[in-house]
């Protein structure tokens, strides 16, 4: 039996790259993500065994953290996205489990999303044709769940004005990928 | 009477033409903000013109001594510019041409450009000779609400005759009929301060905001920042305002905390300090770039707003006051000083306040002739060099096509005529206030300055200063603007002091309110757009529609594309007159947005075409679309319908072949859509319990079972399945409609019903790739991808089995013994990236069986075989009982809507039954949509036994086979019914069955 | 006063001396036979009815405003009988009856131009919704004719066929429905019933109940006490507050919906349209305004406007519908306030109160439903039973499970 | 319209949705003797106050929060959201 060879969110086997002039949009995909939900009651077992995993507090709400291999921000009450390298850590929502135990409900959400990441000085005057947050005066370690274009979307500030990583629901993926490019070519 | 006749533009032009201006401009003058050194030329109605960078079409055509521009909605009267602004009721044209050509575009506001196209409008053959002026000498028959009493008789000729008439008669301008080449825009904006309007006030303000530090938004609807600084002639401190207004726009422009968006209009306020603004981006352009939006759509949120949107003239109501050449005096002013046009070389004046006489002052000095200045106050101060008519009005004028001179009646009660091609006038002027109204607030009036100012509700954070509020002179214009900003930065926590602001001028306001000429048995024009005339007015005083409302839905004074901007205080002044009451008795129409009409392309934004919604696509897309799959929307999801093989002329051939191979072999189907939600905690199943109306509390792990929710008012809602992977570990899945729908229910259930329940939900829909791979040769087919440890054997995993297993040697995936084909089946879910390659993996190792992919076409076929239902049978308005589900329902436990269920209503004896229908004739076919009769008997509304919600051709059954919803259908297998569609003229002999046309027993499903 | 052509000539030629009001402004009486709050559409219908099918001319509309001045004067004007459910359709087929010879009944031109409607599908089993639909129409005595995408292109061949996200498959097209001169039909039934003695008393705001051993015996107003045997609350987009003043919950909430007008154009919509896959419906006024809607704010609300979003989600779906409309100019927004009920359709009814009426929960179809409303309120009031087509109409239907839901959407108001 | 979130700040609405009176977090007792009655009334019935009043709101493009606003009806003016999960504790639902 053949091995399954995977597509990006876009459909191809190798990751997107736009560039204008200020702006790279990157298409990414070699990030596994798993969601963590405290169990009731469990909230500060839940914590701890994340943050053995993690070598970071899970973070607060509306930003994100890093931690060793991981990235982890907030989705919402007592629920956040980790994130970590696929190549070492494709089972990301197993290891998760085997952290947290009964403190923690984990899913796998890999393949739930699409990301782009958007570098460059024109982040600002690109995002304001799509997004209702006020970006610029946002700050590193920004994490919000917003829409874009009717497109439901978790946007990561990693340098205000100049760096975010934007993650849409993967079968989105078109769609958001043509507004970003839409965008792009009304502002550059 | 020789006087009268003389053509005063004729001798203006030579002397012009000495002067050596422009070619052809004969009505250009000295000075003025337009670049002489890049003349442009334009068309009006085919001819050729010339004027410059900083011309409107109006002030360009004013240069060409054009005067008539328009004609008027109803009575077709030729009309010239009234305003220089967007408040512009008559000069309307269509601009541009082909896809781009717009309609009713106000010549006062369009930017000139090279080669700009404009054409008049709403006559016929041309603007000189209007067949339809007719109208005007009809018009003692065309009164307000005319309509209303007549075209009643014959009944038939409304619509046949008078009605279409009418309609080819109204309207203004034509739109194009062709999609819009450009694009639009839309864009979010964030400020502590958005200040509206650029003239003093707002450019006062935005100086003392600036230099605070706050985020400041400064928007101007004009292409120039300055507002009423550009229109006139006295200077700020020691300078011109001109130059005072670039040094400061330079200021400004060098602070990045201050953004300055001119050509943008706010449009509306909306609740908690939002609102929109439109930026016009290309609108002073041939074209935009390629790819660049024509205009954006902003939406600002303002922690404070700051209105400094200025005021308009008003004019007064006179005999004949809509001639063209008759227009505001400050507009007159303003084409004077900042275009340096003028509409005649011999103008006049009529006004009731001091600032008409500066017209005067300033076209004197222009070298313009004033013949003129006709005060209706008895007090009037003198003006330089023109003969001043105090306590004097202006009766009556004449000219065919222009203004050629006007008669007044002077204060000693004798008339004279005098000759002159151009009337200012000026009634006073209001604030412009309509932004604070869009929350209903509510205009008071201002006895000194004989105008409404900005008062009851206005928007919260909103302030206003300058003439918007009242503050007409230039110094107060400043300071109010300098003061407010301080006073709304003071609320936000910024310490700052007011900008220092230069010297100017500081009249008072002096006015005495004159609304309209009393004498005179001609008409006297309030509305010049709608043709709104006093005698209207009086007519509706007389008729009882005396209230503000009234008046205007009566007479459609303020309804035209001005939205009343300079003609409902003349309204409302004479109807308190009529009424013997004071103006705000009669109080003003509610001012609504947008502040000036806005294309609709701008609102569309990016979200056309295509991309009107997002599109989403299945894992196995790319494969599908390499292999003949017509696609179809289901919601934003494009889905496989079949999948054509070559020589296959007739979808029905496809779908078919696709059935048939299912039942025979082996099928799959992307079912990704479906949604797919985590349900995990202590108390999952307990969850699971009252979200569903059947009971799970004692599913096994790794098994499936099918549930159907309820909506709490008992009627079913959404169905699926839940399998239990752990003891607190469920997955769920609904059907692809309601995905986005049953999860929010979950949350509200989760977190507002029983927030004590630990229970956490994620959706997984998009994580996984789900197939379908059903047919008795599924289990075969599936031994080849399923990684041997796996026992898959109907032992191992029978039906309503699911399991975590691997596949294609290792990669992760779930199995699922689930089926909604009704052949033994398995739904297997790999992550999503794989999806396209598993699509590839089931159908190569399905080669051998004839593995066959199969649409959302065949799935509803088998579906409809197997008498499973949907959303045409879930349709929100059937129960359990109706789709055969009833014992389901536990009555023993607490789930949403098991006590609504109860009710009367949704257990009656006769309630509709889910049965399957068979046409008599196997030729026949089932119409989903049809109602069930009686084999005999009447065909109406009162004998409908029932409906027939899907159909579709069984290959299986050899015939075409349906399911519908019977009244007491359960107890009426066998008889014959007559399923009608009187919408196409079908009546078919049908029997009624069970539902479950293909193995009733469900044998084959555990096989 | 009777209208006619030769009387506007007639006046045109005697300087328009003789028109007189077209309704009087009296001092209320004391005690009315039948006083209906809310001098709408539907109030002054009734009242029109009252007096001139019933013969109960001792009647008393009171206006808190100006008559017209609600959602009679700020709908989209449109008229049709296309509704699905037998609870429904005979009662709008009646009231279709009514406007198609309105105009000589009440002798005033309101304009009612039966342009057709079109109700736009974009999938299967839209087209199978709109097929049943249809048979129900035909069924109840009204017209329909189902439309493939040829048809539809035939008829408005400017709408997006080649490049749409949502292809439109077809449509169900309702010949008989159209659109009416809205404030004409307040004018127009308010001259009529005032001409048969009716009193139009405006600016008389209703600000209780008198109510004594289960009955109710008048009103306090802001002009003093009225007395009346039956008391009949017609005030929809209110109901809840005027009737919360006789103790009662109502099975409604009020939410706003936005309406909106182009600049005038030369004739471009012959028609009303509905777009099947956004919230888009659109017709062409007699002036040449283009005039439009979409769906609710969504949040309960008393005022009369909206929000920036909805009007964005309104013409999004315009354009996508029509995309030559992108240089056509928005003219005008509003908002009308709703009785939004628990399953989309409205309450003629008696209450537990002796003597209280109930006439509300139109929802957006309140306009089109005026003559019948006003005909089957009247008959309540007059004879004490039901109208025929509107015994459905009951506000204890939920208690019994008989909810009359067109969509199917539930117990959520903003989702009707 | 803005929607102060109660853990992430002044939000705009458009990125939540609707659902309607707070009063639906009281589902009454389905054990009860007047069960039927309450269900009914629970399910049917509205203040719909022109003025203040409590509802939920749901924060779909968000962090999947409800929330109970209170909101007046008439101004629109907002004067306290809470988490609809500390609010339904606060009317006594648990489990």
């Amino acid at each position: 039996m053949a091995e399954l060879k995977a597509l990006t969110a876009l459909g191809g086997y190798e990751p997107r790259v736009d560039e204008f002039a200020g702006l790279i949009i990157r298409e990414v995909t070699d990030r596994a993500l798993a969601s963590l939900a405290a169990r009731l009651g469990s909230e500060a077992d839940c914590a701890a065994a994340a943050k053995g995993l993690l070598g970071a507090v899970l973070p607060e709400p509306a930003t994100w953290v890093a931690g060793g291999d991981f990235t982890a921000w907030w989705m919402g009450p007592d629920q956040w996205m980790i994130d970590a390298d696929y190549a070492s850590h494709t089972l990301l929502a197993a290891e998760l489990k085997s952290v947290v135990g009964g403190a923690g409900s984990v899913t796998e959400q890999t393949d739930g999303w699409c990301r782009f990441d958007l570098e460059g000085s024109s982040c600002f005057d690109v995002l304001e044709r799509l997004c209702q947050l006020d970006l610029r005066s946002g700050t590193a370690g920004d994490a919000q769940r917003t829409a874009l274009e009717h497109v439901g979307c978790f946007l990561l500030c990693r340098e205000p004005g100049r760096h975010y990583s934007l993650l849409g629901p993967r079968s989105s993926a078109g769609s958001l990928h043509h507004a970003l490019m839409t965008a792009a070519g009304s502002v550059l | 009477m020789s006087d009268m006749t003389v053509n005063s533009g004729v001798a203006f032009t030579s002397d012009r033409a000495a002067k050596g201006t422009a070619k052809g401009q004969s009505h250009r003058l000295t000075g003025g903000l337009v670049e002489r050194a890049k003349p442009l030329s334009f068309t009006f109605d085919g001819k050729t013109f010339q004027g410059f960078e900083g011309d409107t079409l109006a002030s360009a055509l004013m240069a060409n001594g054009v005067k008539l521009m328009g004609r008027s909605f109803k009575y077709h009267r030729p009309r010239g510019v009234l305003t220089a602004g967007s408040e512009e009721p008559n000069a309307l044209v269509e601009l541009r041409s082909g896809a781009r050509q717009e309609p009713n575009t106000r010549a006062t506001v369009a930017e000139l450009y090279d080669g700009l196209e404009a054409k008049s409008q709403n006559r016929w053959p041309s603007l000189e000779h209007d067949m339809l002026s007719i109208n005007d000498k009809l018009s003692n028959f065309l009164t307000a609400g005319f309509y209303y009493k007549t075209f009643m008789w014959p009944k038939t000729f409304w619509e046949k005759l008078y009605e279409p008439i009418i309609r080819r008669a109204a309207g203004l301008g034509s739109a194009s009929g062709e999609e819009d080449p450009d694009v639009y825009d839309k864009g979010f904006l964030h400020c502590d301060l958005l200040i509206i309007g650029a003239g003093p006030a707002g450019l006062a303000a935005a100086l003392t905001a600036g230099r605070s530090g706050a985020r400041v938004i400064l928007t101007e609807e004009d292409f120039l920042l300055g507002g009423r600084l550009n229109a006139e002639s006295f200077g700020l401190g020691d300078m011109s305002g001109m130059d005072w207004v670039g040094q400061t726009q330079a200021e400004l422009a060098a602070m990045d905390n201050v953004r300055i968006l001119p050509r943008c209009t706010v449009i509306g306020s909306y609740d908690h300090g939002v609102y929109g603004a439109v930026e016009r981006l290309a609108d002073h352009v041939l074209a935009p770039e390629p790819g660049k939006p024509r205009q954006i759509l902003w939406r600002i949120y303002s922690k404070r707003a700051l209105l400094c949107a200025g005021s308009t003239e008003r004019p007064i109501a006179f005999e004949n006051n809509d001639r063209p050449g008759i227009m505001l005096a400050g507009a007159m002013r303003a084409y004077a000083n900042r275009w340096a046009v003028t509409p005649d070389q011999r103008v006049a004046i009529f006004t009731n306040n001091d600032d008409g006489h500066r017209t005067a002052t300033d076209l004197i000095a222009k070298g313009v002739e004033v013949a003129a200045v006709v005060d209706t106050r008895a007090d009037a101060p003198t003006v330089e060099g023109t003969e001043l008519f105090a306590g004097a009005q202006v009766v009556d004028t004449k000219g065919k096509l222009g203004l050629e001179w006007i008669r007044i009646r002077t204060a000693s009660g004798v008339t004279r005529d005098i000759p002159v091609g151009a009337l200012g006038v000026s009634g006073g002027w209001n604030p412009n206030v309509h932004l604070t109204c869009h929350q209903r607030g509510k205009p008071e009036w201002r006895e000194d300055i004989a105008a409404f100012v900005p008062a009851g509700d206005i928007p919260v954070g909103m302030s206003v200063a300058g003439a918007a509020n009242g503050a007409f002179s230039t110094s107060a214009a400043l300071r109010t603007g300098a003061d407010s900003a301080v006073a709304s930065l003071a609320a936000l926590g910024f310490d700052v002091a007011p900008a220092d602001l230069p010297e100017a001028e500081d009249a008072p306001v002096n006015v005495t309110p004159f609304w309209f000429v009393k004498e005179g048995k001609g008409r006297a024009w309030i509305d010049q757009q709608n043709d709104v005339t006093v005698k209207d007015v009086k007519l509706a005083h007389q008729e009882n529609f005396r209230s503000v409302e009234h008046l205007k839905r009566y007479t459609t004074l303020g309804m035209a594309t001005d939205q009343g901007k300079t003609s409902n205080m003349g309204g409302l002044a004479v109807m308190a007159e009529l009424a013997g009451k004071e103006i705000p008795q009669i109080g003003t129409t509610i001012f609504r947005p947008p502040y000036t009409p806005v294309a609709m392309g701008t609102f569309g934004g990016r979200s056309r075409g295509k991309e009107f919604r997002p599109t989403r696509l299945t894992p196995s897309h790319k494969w599908a679309a390499e292999n003949g799959a017509t696609f179809v929307e289901v919601g934003q999801w494009l889905r496989a319908q079949w999948y054509e093989k070559p020589g296959e002329t007739h979808w029905r051939q496809s779908v078919d072949r696709e059935a048939l191979a299912t039942r025979s072999s082996v099928g799959i189907c992307d079912v990704t859509t479906l949604g797919k939600i985590d349900v995990q905690g202590a108390d999952a199943a307990t969850f699971l319990n009252r979200i569903y109306a059947n009971a799970f509390g004692k599913l096994a792990v790794g098994k499936v079972r099918y549930g159907l929710m309820l909506r709490e008012d008992g009627i079913c809602y959404d169905d699926g399945t839940a399998a239990r992977f752990a003891e607190d570990h469920f997955v769920v899945t609904t059907t692809t409609a309601n995905a986005v729908v049953v999860y929010r229910n979950m949350e509200f259930a989760r977190q507002c019903l029983w927030p004590d329940l630990d229970v956490q939900i994620i959706s997984t829909t998009e994580a996984w790739a789900q197939f379908a791979v059903a047919g008795p040769k599924s289990r075969d087919l599936l031994r080849k991808i399923v990684d041997a440890d796996h026992d898959i054997s109907n032992e191992a995993f029978p039906f309503m089995g699911c399991a975590e297993i691997t596949v294609c040697g290792g990669v992760r995936a779930r199995l699922f013994r689930i089926s909604f084909s009704g052949e033994m089946a398995y739904e297997i879910a790999v992550p999503t990236r794989y999806g396209n390659a598993m699509m590839e993996a089931l159908m190569e190792a399905g080669e051998a069986f004839g593995a066959t992919p199969y649409g959302t076409e065949a799935l509803g076929v088998m579906r409809i075989e197997k008498g499973h239902v949907t959303g045409n049978e879930l349709n929100g308005t059937t129960t359990a009982l109706n789709i055969g589900l009833g014992r389901m329902v536990s009555q023993k436990k607490d789930s949403i809507g098991t006590v609504n269920s109860r009710r009367e209503g949704l257990n009656a004896e006769d309630a509709l039954n889910l049965v399957g229908l068979k046409p008599v004739a196997a030729t026949e076919p089932v119409v989903p949509g049809s109602h069930l009769m009686a084999e005999t008997g009447e065909v109406h509304a009162k004998t409908d036994q029932g409906y027939v919600t899907s159909a579709a051709y069984s290959p299986h059954i050899g015939s075409s086979i349906g399911l519908g919803f019977l009244k007491n259908g359960s107890a009426r297998m066998g008889e014959r019914l007559r399923a009608v569609n009187p919408l196409q003229g079908q009546e078919v002999l049908v029997e009624v069955v069970s539902a479950h046309f293909i193995d009733p027993e469900g044998e084959r499903l555990r096989g | 006063m009777r209208y006619s052509g030769l009387r506007v000539i007639k006046e045109a030629l005697t300087g328009h001396k003789g028109w007189t009001p077209q309704w009087r402004n009296p001092e209320a009486k004391k005690h009315y036979d039948v006083i209906i709050i809310g001098g709408g559409g539907h109030g002054l219908a009734t009242a029109y009815y009252l007096a001139k099918v019933h013969g109960v001319t001792n009647v008393a509309v009171l206006e808190k405003g100006y008559i017209g001045g609600g959602n009679v004067g700020r709908n989209t004007t449109i008229i049709r009988s296309n509704y699905l459910l037998d609870g429904n359709e005979p009662f709008y087929e009646l009231s279709l009856k009514l406007w198609e010879n309105l105009e000589q009944d009440f002798n005033y031109n309101a304009m009612v131009s039966q342009r057709g409607i079109l109700n736009l599908f974009h999938t299967d089993a839209q087209r199978d919704a709109a097929r049943r639909r249809g048979n129900a129409m035909i069924l109840n005595g009204s017209d329909a004719e189902l439309l493939d995408q040829d048809g539809v292109r035939a008829m408005y061949p400017f709408m997006d066929f080649e490049n749409a996200r949502f292809p439109i498959k077809g449509g169900l097209l309702h010949r008989r429905g159209g659109t009416v001169r809205h404030d004409a039909v307040a004018w127009g039934y308010a001259r009529g019933a005032d001409m048969r003695g009716v009193d139009i008393i405006q600016n008389c705001e209703v600000t209780g109940f008198k109510i004594e051993d289960g009955k109710c015996l008048g009103v306090e107003t802001t002009k003093g006490f009225i007395g009346a045997n039956k008391v009949a609350s017609c005030v929809a987009g209110s109901s809840s507050r005027v009737m919360e003043k006789a103790g009662m919950r109502l099975p409604i909430e009020s939410h706003v919906l936005q309406a909106f007008v182009s600049e005038g154009l030369k004739p471009l919509i012959d028609g009303v349209i509905t777009f099947g896959a956004g919230h888009f419906y659109v017709s062409q006024s007699d002036k040449g305004g283009l005039v439009f809607g979409g769906d609710l704010d969504m949040y309960n609300t008393y005022a009369q406007r909206g929000n920036l979003p909805v009007v964005e989600d309104v013409i999004e779906s315009g354009m996508a519908l029509i995309p030559s409309l992108g240089r056509v100019r928005l003219l005008r927004g509003w908002g009308g306030v709703m009785d939004m009920s628990m399953d989309g359709s409205p309450f003629i009814d008696k209450t537990h109160i002796d003597g209280l009426y109930f006439n509300g929960g139109w929802c957006y179809g309140g306009f089109k439903a005026t003559p019948a409303s006003g005909w089957c309120y009247a008959h309540l009031l007059a004879t004490g039973n039901s109208h025929e087509v509107a015994t459905e109409y009951r506000l204890d239907r939920f208690k019994r499970g008989y909810a009359i839901d067109e969509k199917g959407v539930g117990p959520q108001p903003n989702l009707h | 319209m803005i929607i102060n979130h109660p853990i992430l700040g002044p939000r705009d609405a458009q990125e939540f949705t609707y659902l309607g009176d707070a009063s639906l977090i009281e589902r009454p007792d389905p054990q009860a003797e007047n069960a039927d009655e309450t269900f009914h009334d629970y399910v049917y019935l509205r203040d719909n106050p022109a003025g203040e009043h409590q509802e939920l709101w749901y924060h779909e493009q968000g962090d999947r929060s409800w929330l109970v606003v209170t909101r007046n009806t008439l101004t629109h003016e907002i004067t306290d959201v809470q988490l609809a999960r500390d609010a339904a504790r606060a009317r006594g639902r648990s489990k």
